[in-house]
């Protein structure tokens, strides 16, 4: 290979197809592959496909990329440049946003209104599979799972945490709903009209019959 | 003029409207003959035998044929009758226009995003977890970070209800053929009865979805029915029990 | 894959600090970047980013590597060739997405163009319940809830993920609803059918002639 004293270089040749489809691979996967699956996924053997990496090494290099190849006890895998360390940091150790998904907050205020409530409760509230949502806040740390109903189905309530990051002392301390409530006036219970809400929703809502009335 | 007549592939169409706006479209079909009823059952036992049959979907078609039915009655109906009607023509037809032109757009542009999805096949993407270290410095939530009003306006916004549905315009009648057939089958536990006794005092809708319902329990096998002159009385009989009688007969 | 490899190719000078580092960063987040978090990431600005993204997407072309740098969602992401699609089925078990129903495809078209959508109005639009499709399209992440509507209905909208899957940058890139519009010819000759089916009573009225008594 000549040097380029062209300001310009001159494009390598394009590396051949399967170093490509080895690069490929080794960019979806999240965990290291060694040479007996790689040449499995690619229909041939080891040694061609460990020829194929050297070359894939090259243009993975220090100073050439900024995702190294590595060879690791498991096998293959790419890994980003120290150099990138800094940017790195600022980049992803800004503080999450703590933000609620429409249908996170939902399911959580549904939970601290009503604790101790169900999961099944929570879906036929809102209408849709709670599951997930469920799963986040729990991760999150938001809400805890507190025994079982009668009906042998997980219950939920909101968790110290909950309290530290809405800012409040006790529970007695949520908003009142009277200034979003839409029928103040109703006497009957709250989980009693939210699971009514949620049935008309539901099931009363004919088909082809549009929102607006 | 049957559904079968026309030679209608309902394996392209994704939805009544679609139906609906081919049988429309086609020049050769004179909608005045064609047998809606005829339209309706070979549209659900496509649906069926795709596995979608639910009673739900089932009555929704009815309500759109209904649209087109109710342009077709006025074939039928003297101008006295025609009074008691109680939407404009005009706007029934307008209204169905607009629904089938709306179903039309959103199914040319999801032909349009099953053809990028296609030509983006094969294309993944990494999913792997931030490097440990920089997990690590993800930062504890602050304290009173989350506004609790979202909370109480979230469960406000689940305390509406759904408003009452005003059917007036489409004349839509909750009718649903399951409720038609029990009640059916409720009169055919006598073994006959007619049909004008089993649709008293029933509006137009109710007389429609229960003609449907009378050939579903045709189609199943459990009634026979005959009318001996245009418009007369359907008599309507058990077929167990017609069976019997020719048995004794 | 090239069309004309040069015989002695030079090879190419190492790419600048930036740029290594951008692809590091790119490499490393599962999200697509846009300039902005890019140039604070690197404590430069967006014009230069954009200028070293030029450079790498030279050095991620087809043809060139096997990881491609797409401007998707919003932001920038690398991808895997398509070349590699046949080994990455033989190597991972998770399929890529799979393809739409017709009834998945339209609630999406909907939910796409009428963003936030409820599902009576899809259902409306569709004139078939909507239900399941909206249920599937939740699990595969292409839609998201976003509020209830007035009346408490849950309304939908597309998210990131339905943007990267389908190769779009936002949503201005889908053309404009009216493109499926019928023309003003087809659209009378549907009205005058639909008239003719409702004003031909008892067959005698031609067009134009007297209403009958």
């Amino acid at each position: 290979m000549s040097e380029a004293p062209d300001p310009a270089p001159a494009p390598a040749e394009d590396p051949p197809e399967l170093e490509l489809i080895l690069e490929a691979l080794l960019f979806i996967s999240s965990d290291p592959l060694n040479l007996q699956e790689l040449a499995e996924a690619t229909e041939t053997d080891a040694m061609t496909v460990a020829g194929a990496l050297q070359e894939l090494a090259k243009r993975h290099g220090t100073g050439r990329s900024g995702i190294h190849l590595r060879h690791l006890a498991g096998g293959y895998t790419f890994a980003s440049d120290p150099i990138a360390e800094e940017a790195s940091r600022r980049l992803f150790s800004r503080p999450r946003a703590a933000a609620l998904s429409p249908a996170q907050a939902e399911t959580l205020a549904i939970v601290a209104y009503l604790q101790p409530v169900s999961r099944p409760e929570i879906t036929r509230i809102r209408g849709v599979n709670a599951d997930s949502a469920v799963a986040t806040l729990l991760d999150r740390g938001l809400i805890d799972q507190t025994g079982r109903s009668q009906f042998g189905a997980a219950l939920y309530r909101t968790s110290g945490l909950f309290l530290k990051l809405f800012g409040l002392t006790s529970l007695e301390d949520l908003p009142k709903i009277a200034k979003w409530d839409p029928t103040p006036e109703e006497q009957s219970q709250l989980r009693e009209r939210l699971l009514r809400a949620g049935d008309a929703r539901a099931g009363v809502n004919p088909p082809g019959a549009e929102e607006e009335g | 003029m049957s559904l079968a007549a026309i030679e209608l592939d309902l394996d392209v169409f994704s939805g009544p409207f679609d139906l609906l706006l081919a049988l429309v479209l086609r020049e050769e079909i004179d909608l005045l003959e064609l047998e809606l009823a005829d339209v309706v059952l070979s549209y659900l036992d496509h649906l069926e035998a795709r596995g979608e049959l639910d009673l739900e979907t089932a009555t929704e078609f009815i309500v759109l044929l209904a649209a087109l039915l109710e342009l077709k009655s006025r074939l039928m109906l003297s101008s006295d009758e025609e009074q008691m009607l109680d939407i404009e023509p005009e706007q029934a037809l307008e209204e169905l226009l607009a629904r089938m032109l709306d179903a039309r757009r959103y199914r040319g542009a999801a032909e349009h995003l099953i053809e990028l999805l296609s030509g983006e096949q094969g294309v993944r993407f990494r999913c792997a977890p931030l490097p440990a270290h920089l997990r690590r410095t993800e930062l504890e939530p602050q304290e009173g970070s989350l506004d609790p009003t979202i909370l109480a306006r979230s469960v406000g916004q689940l305390l509406r209800m759904p408003p009452v549905i005003n059917l007036r315009h489409i004349g839509v009648v909750r009718v649903t053929i399951s409720e038609r057939i029990a009640h059916l089958r409720g009169l055919l536990a006598r073994g006959r009865f007619s049909f004008d006794e089993a649709v008293r005092d029933a509006d137009r809708m109710t007389v429609a979805v229960t003609v449907f319902a009378l050939l579903e329990l045709y189609k199943r096998g459990e009634a026979d029915w005959e009318q001996n002159e245009a418009f007369g009385d359907i008599s309507i009989t058990a077929r167990e029990a017609q069976g019997a009688e020719r048995i004794a007969g």
